[in-house]
């Protein structure tokens, strides 16, 4: 039986940006269960990447293939797949913490796993409060609420541990690992150690994976 | 169904975000009376003179409030990552672009159009002109806030985009402001009126047709530069 | 049904190459038209019965608006090769026939603008014709204004692309309802179905005139085109040994 | 096909249109003289940036080499 393809496979992709390579045939490999970690100095393209994989860029050559099947084919299946955390919270301003969850996960606003998400990353009074009046790292736990209720197989997180105290930065963790545990994968790129079970470093600069395992948790 | 794609629920959401700032839609409102007030005082007031005129200071002011409020149809969502979001959820992008599109008409265009008539009273414009005048504003102004919507999509990651946004936009609206006033002065002649507004109304099946195709590939291309 | 001529012609080296080997000869050919063809309608056509001798400018503003006209379809043409193929050479001609068009289609309405002093007494009438060649021009204007406004090449030249289309599908819809409205301008003297309505004597320098500028929209496209080309393949070799050429010339010029 | 002036004057001013005429072949040699001139001097420059870049490069190498 050939073996199953991976979740998510990269060959040789190439991405150029005014006759500057950004990108340089990267390839990747990412299957269910598992976190791949992008490293690399800034500006060495890591953001450029990850939006590579959500297909907000399209590559110069090289494609991207999930489950076996190129973006262009599965483009609505591999979309509501795919959950991505960008540097930007998506939060809008004028809307209650609540309801832009309820916007961004596509769930009805009464539902009770809005609220419990928003309990967890201690916005409990907060929730039909205008977003202007929070601060920029609870807005920012506005957007990872939706780890907590999302059902996206995969996550694509840029930077999530930006802007966050360390009580903040394990909780990513923890949902994280839940996640990965559950069947589920994620690519995120970030300058800290991420204390998850087993973790595939990807360096841009030189191209290499490194498997760590941290036995410890 | 994930209610956050595709045209009901983006026109939802912006009718909602819009609702949070009820003042904003008044703007292009006092604007568009201000500005036609601004004729009389510049020309003559002597009514005679300004029946001739009035359908097409009112088409004029009109597109000027339309343009005034294009810039904020997508700059809000690109400042703060919605627009991005928007870009890579499982939908066709030429859905949310329309939802947004008809959100920003219902609440530009349409009140421009319920406040034609009393602008009509100020130009004195002839009685027989009230009933076209809205007609035609109804159409045309579907028509530009499609044109405006693209001139906003091109210039929306730019800083002091505003004025390029007029300057590419302005050319494209020229069919729309000479069929739009011809439909009252039609009616004013005592002609029949729905030849021009037949053809306003071509435009406007056109803009829709494609527009919002133009505009989701120069977001996809903007948005991310 | 093999591309590969499509994309070598499509590569900046060989468009470089070889227009260098023919350009001079379209450059004389430009020349000799442009000034045969001027005399020739300036001097040597009769005049015309109810405009005298000012009738003589339309050897100038005739070939201009065809330019004007044609120019921004080359340029929207360009683009859409360039959006669908993503070949960087119709990227820089788009680029270059920008302010090329802009020029022309100014031409025109300056020219359109002396002719119509001595012929209907104003320097501006809003006849159908000048207003749609004002509109064109603030179409140029527009793609050139959103060509520079973005500080990255590769999308500015994307944005410029769709506007350009976007503009090309308008000039009818524009040259229509500007028509429709405001008929006043003398029925275009050359419309291919009827018989031109100016005596053959006056239309055949017309005829030179036209193709004359043709030449020349293509000679001074051309020419910026190889600019582009050569600052945007600024580190290739072959570039690179071009700059060391044209060095040691200039230096062996000033020993 | 002849002559239509009887001198050089009267090709001036053309019965009185000459003006005009002249203007607009003026303005029209002008915009297209510059229209070719302006590629020509721009390529100029561009070589002369190219070579700067190129030495700028050379310095930079011999300088790395030293350095290594």
């Amino acid at each position: 039986m050939v073996a199953e393809p991976s979740l998510l496979s990269v060959k040789d992709l190439c991405f150029e940006r005014d006759d500057t390579q950004v990108i340089d045939s990267v390839c990747l490999d990412l299957s269910d269960g598992e976190l791949l970690q992008i490293e690399g100095p800034n500006g060495s393209g890591k953001t450029t990447l990850l939006r590579l994989l959500t297909s907000a860029l399209t590559p110069t050559r090289g494609n991207i293939y999930y489950q076996g099947r190129t973006l262009s084919d599965c483009r609505f299946e591999y979309l509501s797949e795919l959950l991505f955390l960008g540097h930007q919270s998506a939060v809008k301003v004028t809307l209650s913490a609540e309801e832009n969850l309820s916007w961004m996960t596509g769930r009805s606003r009464t539902c009770e796993e809005l609220l419990s998400a928003l309990d967890s990353v201690e916005l409990t009074g907060y929730s039909d409060v205008p977003c202007y009046r929070l601060s920029a790292g609870q807005q920012r736990r506005v957007a990872l609420a939706q780890l907590l209720i999302s059902n996206a197989k995969l996550w694509i997180l840029d930077e999530p541990f930006a802007a966050l105290d360390s009580q903040g930065v394990s909780l990513v963790e923890q949902c994280m690992q839940k996640h990965l545990d559950g069947g589920g994968s994620v690519v995120l790129s970030t300058h800290q150690p991420v204390s998850i079970k087993a973790v595939r470093r990807y360096s841009l600069m030189d191209q290499s994976i490194r498997e760590q395992f941290n036995n410890d948790l | 169904m994930i209610s956050n794609t595709g045209f009901w629920a983006f026109l939802r959401r912006d009718l909602l975000l819009i609702n949070r700032r009820r003042g904003e839609v008044a703007s292009p409102l006092i604007f568009f009376i201000m500005a036609a007030t601004f004729v009389p005082l510049g020309t003559t007031p002597d009514a005679e003179l300004l029946k001739d005129i009035a359908p097409g200071i009112i088409w004029v002011m009109a597109l000027l409030a339309t343009l005034l409020s294009a810039e904020s149809l997508f700059a809000s969502d690109y400042h703060d990552g919605s627009l991005e979001q928007m870009l890579i959820s499982p939908q066709l992008l030429v859905m949310p672009v329309l939802g947004k599109v008809t959100a920003h008409w219902l609440t530009t265009g349409l009140p421009l159009t319920l406040v034609s008539p009393f602008l009509g009273l100020l130009l004195s414009l002839p009685a027989a002109g009230y009933l076209p005048m809205m007609a035609g504003l109804a159409v045309g102004t579907g028509c530009l806030s499609l044109l405006a919507a693209l001139g906003a999509a091109l210039t929306v990651s730019l800083q002091k985009g505003g004025l390029l946004l007029t300057l590419i936009v302005m050319p494209l609206y020229m069919p729309v402001i000479i069929f739009g006033s011809a439909t009252a002065q039609y009616s004013i002649q005592g002609l029949a009126w729905s030849g021009p507004l037949a053809i306003l109304g071509a435009m406007l099946a056109l803009a829709i047709a494609l527009c919002p195709v133009a505009i989701a590939n120069v977001l996809r291309l903007t948005t991310i530069n | 049904m093999n591309w590969n001529w499509f994309y070598r012609m499509g590569s900046p080296r060989w468009f470089y190459e070889t227009t260098s080997r023919w350009l001079p000869w379209l450059g004389a050919l430009t020349f000799i038209l442009l000034v045969g063809g001027l005399v020739w309608g300036l001097a040597f056509a009769p005049q015309d019965a109810k405009q005298g001798n000012s009738f003589r400018i339309i050897y100038l503003h005739v070939p201009a608006s065809f330019l004007a006209l044609a120019g921004y379809f080359l340029m929207a043409a360009a683009g859409a090769i360039g959006l669908i193929w993503k070949m960087k050479l119709s990227y820089m001609v788009m680029k270059c026939a920008a302010p090329l068009g802009a020029v022309l289609t100014f031409l025109a309405l300056f020219t359109g603008a002396v002719w119509g002093k001595p012929t209907w007494g104003s320097y501006w009438v809003w006849d159908a014709r000048v207003t749609s060649m004002l509109i064109l021009l603030f179409l140029y204007l527009g793609v050139l204004a959103l060509q520079y406004a973005f500080n990255s090449k590769d999308v500015g030249n994307k944005a410029s692309a769709i506007l350009a289309l976007v503009g090309t599908v308008n000039i009818p819809i524009i040259y229509k309802s500007v028509d429709w409205w405001f008929t006043l301008h003398q029925p275009a003297t050359i419309t291919f179905t009827q018989a031109p309505s100016m005596h053959p004597a006056m239309f055949q320098p017309l005829l030179v005139m036209i193709l004359g500028f043709y030449c020349f929209y293509a000679v001074a496209l051309i020419l910026s085109v190889r600019v582009e080309i050569l600052a945007r393949e600024r580190k290739t070799s072959w570039v690179r040994e071009r700059v060391k050429q044209a060095a040691q010339n200039s230096l062996g010029a000033t020993l | 096909m002849k002559f239509q002036f009887d001198n050089f004057s009267h090709l001036l001013n053309m019965d009185g249109h000459g003006a005009y005429v002249w203007a607009a072949v003026a303005v029209t040699v002008l915009l297209m003289t510059w229209l070719i001139i302006n590629p020509l001097l721009q390529r100029r420059d561009v070589f002369e940036e190219i070579a700067r870049e190129v030495s700028r490069e050379q310095l930079r190498q011999d300088a790395s080499r030293e350095g290594a």
